[in-house]
């Protein structure tokens, strides 16, 4: 099946571009860069459909061998790819996705600097994903997740030319060391543990163990895979750097930090599953088809899985209310919508996770791309105060923007409904709170994203002309908003009909296999509520944005406590700032530069050389500068090795 | 029988048979040589100077053998030998036609047969270089000394497209031992195109054979690639200095390198001793009719002779040919000779083109010939190469 | 036989190897050499290594020595200057080298004792099907990297060889 | 070694001494000669004379890993000759010199 062109299409188109991308034309860039993304994804295409995964096949894993890669003792790593239906999923999502948002960004990058650069970055970024997807061990899986994150590194930084954009880079990167390092303790235990870490294996043997034996290993691998994730998918407490990574080029927000990289955490929980299933108080243990252990303790990791991503979705849901830059808004809600799919992995709802990781994939790579057409349309100003009445200049950018906000806002029928509803079903079945919770979030969730698009195309256009954002857009700044070009709107409209019709894809059957449904018929009442609080949010939205536009204002006086808070995302950034940043900073300052560095390292350093030099004075007589005495010497030495070898060595 | 004793009958065979050829080749040169510019060649020193290579030989061993002073005398001495040692060598692994069975003995038409044949010619004729390349640096002589250092720089830059050319039949017939290479290339497509070398499937070795030709010519230092020894620049090239037989040693020498590049394109390309079609067409009658058409030809020019002794020799010539023909007509001996002469009759006609080029064609600038050799030969038998290991791949 | 044959071409080789050392003149020391490399490819072949005795003719004695050969002709080398022994050299040097060869021989009794005698054709590993086998699977990286290797080689020689433009 | 009458066969053992002293051979003309040229032979010498030894354990071990290794040797000498030979002209065409004790620049 030659899994490996997968990924190594995107890596050539790395290569070509990151090594010739100076000399070569925006032609043939573009042609390099989004063919090998499109020529991977007809390859995944094609392999699926060969392994049958469109045709109800593909019910075990399928596995590719390729070489041993460590073998130390009874651990033995080997680079494997593999397919089943999970990976499935991600693959058709991470190329099609990437794809299109390839074919938008040689629209939106067109007049940017270090075009080859981007285009090489993303490129490299495919590559990491699908290995991140492909891989078939744990390691595989973590050269793709650091490998995105380089990528992210990158293109968060990508104009470096302005320290926040830097700043962001940074704090993305540090932050999320902090969770790969737990994904690494955790990768520890499970090698030191299971002397693999090929999942299918660990799986098995997980599936056959006990759990009252093996429960305390998997809730410490399953916690710290929690904390691998939240860094990833920007949970709670580690969300900080997501929607400060904005200060990216909108497609990289909308491939890497709503689409896909961000879902790896999600990708990367459902993968382990079965880990979680077997932790302390896991719904598998009260499910008909348990194993029948009572359950121990009160609170387990999958609890603590539903609780963050719960607290996640709402917080961020709250933030998002109180934005003012467009992007910032759509960061926020990939926060609570990842937030979202985290409740639905803590209560067992895996399928519907991953389903709202599709169809979430498909409305808010949208939501970005319509952002990024908009910032365009208004050359580079991403403050919605600026913007407003943009419907007469951009219809297009309006209608799929409003198909996407519709979509995420869970009107009825529409792919965010249909997954949203599914994790809703699976919280309230787990704990009606959560569901009450959940149905507020989707509320506020459908508040702050019509909130947004009214801003943006209702009302007057406040935007003064030529208001050059540091984009670079300067060259082509003219007053008037425009409509984007094709290359960039027709990927909008083929996402916008994704997001609309997705939800009609079955993913929780298609994933049944991996993910065994519940079965039970959950009352149809729940799905009504959520429908209701959508439109309500929607209707709000309008009360406040386009009937009365006073009332925001107003409201934000009378709870000015309240509203500050929101409006300052709850003072974290700065909590982090005094609790952990600054300590540490000045910490290191103190006693790592000053005292250690300074007298101890380098004076071992000094003493060391000039211990050598006068040592090298000694030495110097040696080096006569004939290389014939120099053989001799070798020579001296081997025979001694000989003799060595030749009176104790021989005499074993 | 026992073995040593075979061995020595074949080897006596063999020599023999191969240093008249030798002998023989200098005076068919001359000959054809000769009627490609419109002369007759010799013909004072038996009839159509048939005796001629006898003549020289004599006149070559009678000469007085001249050791120059400023020579360095052992490299000297040594050259020649090494020169004619190395080309005579080759023979040794050569395989004249099938294994037969001769009063009770069983035995191959070949003095040995190793499995790495092609790998020891190549060896062998790699290291021919050194008599040239010494005798030019012994003779202590400027035109000597250029003749040397071309010869061992066209040597060696003409291996390469030489051992990619052989590599690519190589492939195909999948053995190094010249016998089995041979018994590759029997039978025949639709009962009749040959599975030569040069026709086999997946792809015809056409290229690599005129690549192996052009090499070959190199390598033997033929016209065109007679660099080492271009009269016009360099008076006589690396034997400037050596006279009688020393000198004859390296026109032996070189005659022995044609046969055997000869020898080898039979094999590898042209099927050895398999007839151009197949026997129940009756290939076996060609060369009888052959002999007797030359036979026939003999009678008619005695009939109405051109010079007067022609009456007397051409007669016994066609009565020889007659004689042949009929032999090739003897089933006792007709097992023996037909393979031996559909092999002779290819190298023959290698050798003829050898000599044809060098009646023809004028001699290469030394910078042409390196440019020729690493910008046109070494990249075309590459892709030969790899378009052969392709299809080979693809339909084995 | 075997024991003859090894004789013979292990005192050719030998007898070169001192000619090497003891010839003033490059050009005969490196005739030598291609003597003792091909002694050595006869010995290759008693070892069973067909292959590797063509390769050592074709690769050493057929490419790499006339190389050898032609530059030194192309620098036109003469003999060298008589050289000053240091006195180190002169007094160690020999006894050193006795020493060493002793040692190897000991060693080597030690570590082989009482194998069995090298009979030709008693090993069959060494045609060319078999090393092209092994060479193609197990020692396939290798493989390609030498040719890298080769391809640098070449590169670097051409950078080395070529004419200063300016 | 076991002396007296020559046996049928030799012992492996010979081989190695034999390789063994053409190394020496070659470490005594890598020290002894002076001309670049002849040093560089010497070390092709020493190659040669582990190439035997080479395979001769391969023939005591019965596998042919030492005939690959030695073929790998013969590719890097191959490669060797020809940058060695490169500098060596390269040396003698600033130089016009081979004596490598007079190839001393950085000496000092």
């Amino acid at each position: 099946m030659q899994l490996w062109l997968i990924p190594i299409l995107p890596l050539l188109g790395f290569l070509l571009n990151g090594i010739f991308g100076k000399r070569l034309a925006k032609p043939v860039i573009n042609a390099i860069a989004v063919g090998s993304v499109l020529l991977s994804f007809l390859w995944v295409v094609k392999t699926l459909s060969g392994l049958g995964a469109f045709s109800g096949g593909l019910e075990q894993t399928y596995k590719e061998h390729y070489y041993t890669w460590i073998q130390s003792g009874a651990l033995n790593i080997s680079v494997d790819f593999a397919i089943d239906r999970l990976t499935a999923v991600m693959l058709m999502v991470v190329t099609g996705v990437g794809a299109l948002i390839h074919i938008y960004a040689t629209g939106y990058m067109a007049h940017e600097g270090g075009y080859y650069r981007f285009f090489a970055y993303l490129n490299l970024f495919m590559f990491f994903m699908l290995i991140l997807v492909l891989g078939a061990n744990f390691l595989l899986l973590f050269v793709g997740w650091e490998g995105v994150g380089l990528c992210s590194y990158l293109l968060i930084g990508f104009y470096f030319l302005e320290k926040f954009a830097t700043d962001a880079g940074n704090k993305a990167f540090i932050v999320n060391r902090i969770g790969d390092f737990g994904f690494s303790l955790a990768i520890f235990l499970v090698g030191f543990h299971f002397n693999t870490l090929d999942f299918t294996t660990v799986m098995t043997q997980v599936k056959g163990m006990p759990i009252e034996t093996s429960a305390g290993i998997f809730t410490a691998i399953s916690l710290l895979l929690l904390v691998g994730a939240t860094g990833k998918s920007a949970q709670i407490p580690l969300y900080v750097w997501l929607p400060d990574a904005m200060a990216g080029p909108t497609p990289v927000s909308a491939l890497i930090h709503a689409a896909t990289m961000v879902t790896a955490g999600v990708y990367m929980i459902a993968r382990t599953s079965p880990i979680y299933l077997h932790t302390v108080g896991s719904p598998a243990l009260f499910s008909p088809d348990s194993l029948g252990y009572p359950r121990i303790g009160p609170i387990g990791p999958m609890e603590i899985v539903a609780i963050v991503g719960l607290t996640t979705a709402f917080v961020a849901a709250t933030i998002g209310l109180a934005q003012n830059d467009i992007k910032k808004v759509f960061a926020y809600s990939t926060v609570s919508q990842l937030g979202y799919m985290f409740l639905g992995l803590g209560v067992g709802a895996f399928s519907a996770s991953i389903f709202h990781l599709m169809t979430h994939a498909f409305f808010k790579a949208l939501l970005f791309l319509g952002a990024g057409s908009v910032i365009h349309a208004c050359s580079g100003e991403q403050d919605m105060r600026k913007m407003g009445g943009l419907r007469k200049y951009t219809p297009i950018t309006m209608v799929t923007l409003l198909c996407g906000s519709l979509a995420i806002a869970g009107f009825p029928y529409l792919s965010g409904a249909a997954s949203k509803d599914l994790i809703l079903e699976a919280a309230y079945e787990h704990a009606p709170w959560m569901y009450w919770v959940g149905v507020f979030t989707a509320g506020m969730t459908a508040f702050y994203v019509f909130r947004a698009f009214f801003m943006t195309f209702f009302g007057e256009y406040k935007g003064k002309p030529a208001a050059g954002h540091g984009h670079g857009h300067d060259d082509h700044g003219h007053g008037e908003p425009h409509e984007s070009p094709a290359v960039m709107w027709i990927p909008l409209a083929i996402l916008a009909l994704l997001s609309l019709g997705g939800g009609f894809i079955n993913i929780p059957h298609f994933l049944e296999p991996i993910f065994p449904l519940q079965e039970g018929e959950p009352a149809r009442w729940l799905e009504y509520v959520a429908t209701a609080a959508g439109l309500g949010g929607i209707a709000l939205a309008y009360l406040f944005y386009v009937v009365s536009p006073s009332l925001p204002e107003s409201l934000a006086n009378t709870f000015k406590g309240v509203h500050t808070l929101i409006y300052n995302k709850y003072f974290v950034d700065e909590f982090y700032d005094s609790t952990v940043v600054e300590p540490v900073v000045g910490g290191s300052r103190q006693l790592l530069w000053r005292v250690t560095d300074v007298r101890l390292i380098d004076g071992i350093a000094n003493g060391i050389g000039s211990t050598a030099r006068g040592l090298g004075g000694i030495l110097r007589r040696a080096q006569s500068g004939y290389i014939r005495s120099y053989a001799a010497w070798v020579i001296a030495g081997t025979v001694l090795a000989i003799a060595y070898i030749g009176f104790m060595g021989a005499s074993r | 029988m026992n073995y040593y004793l075979l061995s020595l009958i074949k080897t006596a065979i063999v020599v023999g048979i191969f240093m008249h050829v030798l002998a023989y080749l200098q005076w068919i040169e001359r000959k054809v040589i000769a009627h490609v510019q419109l002369r007759v060649g010799p013909r004072r020193v038996g009839p159509h100077g048939l005796l001629q290579p006898l003549a020289d030989v004599i006149k070559l061993v009678t000469k007085e053998d001249i050791l120059p002073s400023h020579v360095n005398k052992v490299f000297y001495f040594m050259a020649p030998f090494i020169a004619v040692t190395f080309a005579l060598i080759a023979i040794s692994v050569i395989p004249f036609g099938p294994v037969i069975t001769v009063g009770g003995v069983r035995t191959a038409m070949q003095l040995t047969d190793l499995n790495i044949g092609v790998l020891f010619i190549f060896g062998i004729s790699g290291l021919g270089v050194y008599g040239v390349a010494l005798a030019g640096w012994a003779s202590n002589n400027k035109y000597a000394l250029m003749g040397g250092l071309r010869s061992s720089a066209q040597m060696i830059s003409y291996e390469l497209p030489m051992a990619l050319a052989l590599a690519a039949p190589l492939l195909i017939l999948n053995t190094l031992s010249l016998r089995e290479i041979v018994n590759g290339q029997e039978g025949f497509y639709f009962g009749f195109i040959p599975r030569w070398g040069i026709f086999q499937m997946p792809f015809p070795q056409i290229f690599s054979f005129i690549l192996f030709l052009i090499a070959g010519f190199a390598e033997t230092n033929r016209v065109p690639f007679d660099l080492p020894e271009a009269e016009n620049e360099l008076v006589a090239g690396f034997h400037v200095e050596y006279a009688s037989m020393k000198f004859a040693s390296f026109f032996m020498a070189e005659y022995a390198n044609m046969v055997t590049v000869s020898c080898i394109a039979t094999l590898l390309f042209l099927g050895g001793w398999h007839p151009i079609f197949p026997e129940k067409y009756g290939s076996g009658l060609i060369p009888v009719a052959i002999f007797a058409a030359s036979a026939a030809l003999c009678f008619f020019h005695a009939a109405n002779p051109a010079r007067p002794f022609d009456k007397i020799t051409l007669p016994v010539f066609g009565v020889l040919f007659l004689g042949a023909a009929g032999l090739f007509l003897l089933p006792p001996v007709q097992f023996i000779l037909l393979p031996l002469f559909w092999f002779s009759a290819k190298v023959l006609i290698i050798l003829f083109v050898f000599i044809w080029v060098r009646a023809t064609l004028p001699r290469f600038r030394y910078d042409q010939l390196m440019r020729f050799a690493w910008t046109f030969m070494f990249p075309v038998a590459l892709i030969n190469l790899f378009i052969t290991a392709l299809l080979v791949a693809l339909f084995p | 036989m075997d024991a003859l044959l090894f004789m013979i071409f292990a005192a050719i080789a030998v007898i070169c190897g001192i000619n090497l050392v003891v010839q003033t003149h490059p050009i005969s020391s490196a005739l030598s050499l291609v003597g003792v490399m091909g002694a050595l490819a006869a010995l290759y072949l008693l070892l069973g290594g067909e292959f590797i005795a063509a390769a050592q003719l074709v690769v050493y004695a057929g490419a790499i020595m006339v190389l050898f050969v032609f530059v030194i002709m192309l620098l036109n080398a003469g003999t060298e200057k008589k050289m000053t022994v240091r006195p180190l050299g002169k007094y160690l040097g020999a006894p050193f080298l006795l020493l060493f060869l002793g040692m190897i021989a000991y060693v080597i009794q030690r570590i082989l004792p009482g194998s069995s005698p090298v009979v030709f054709g008693a090993f069959q590993g060494g045609t060319a099907l078999e090393i092209g086998r092994s060479l193609f699977t197990v020692y396939l990286l290798p493989f390609e990297v030498t040719s890298v290797l080769i391809l640098i080689a070449i590169l670097g020689a051409i950078v080395l060889a070529r004419k200063e433009v300016d | 070694m076991p002396l007296g009458p020559l046996p049928a066969a030799v012992p492996p053992s010979w081989y190695l001494t034999l390789s063994a002293i053409l190394f020496a051979l070659g470490v005594l003309g890598f020290l002894l000669r002076r001309n670049i040229i002849t040093v560089f032979m010497s070390i092709e010498l020493m190659l040669n004379a582990v190439n035997l030894s080479f395979i001769t354990f391969s023939y005591v071990l019965k596998r042919n890993d030492g005939h690959i290794f030695s073929f790998f040797v013969m590719v890097v000498a191959a490669a060797e000759a020809a940058v060695g030979l490169a500098i060596i002209l390269t040396v003698f065409k600033n130089r016009q010199t081979l004596e490598i004790d007079e190839v001393s620049t950085l000496k000092n």
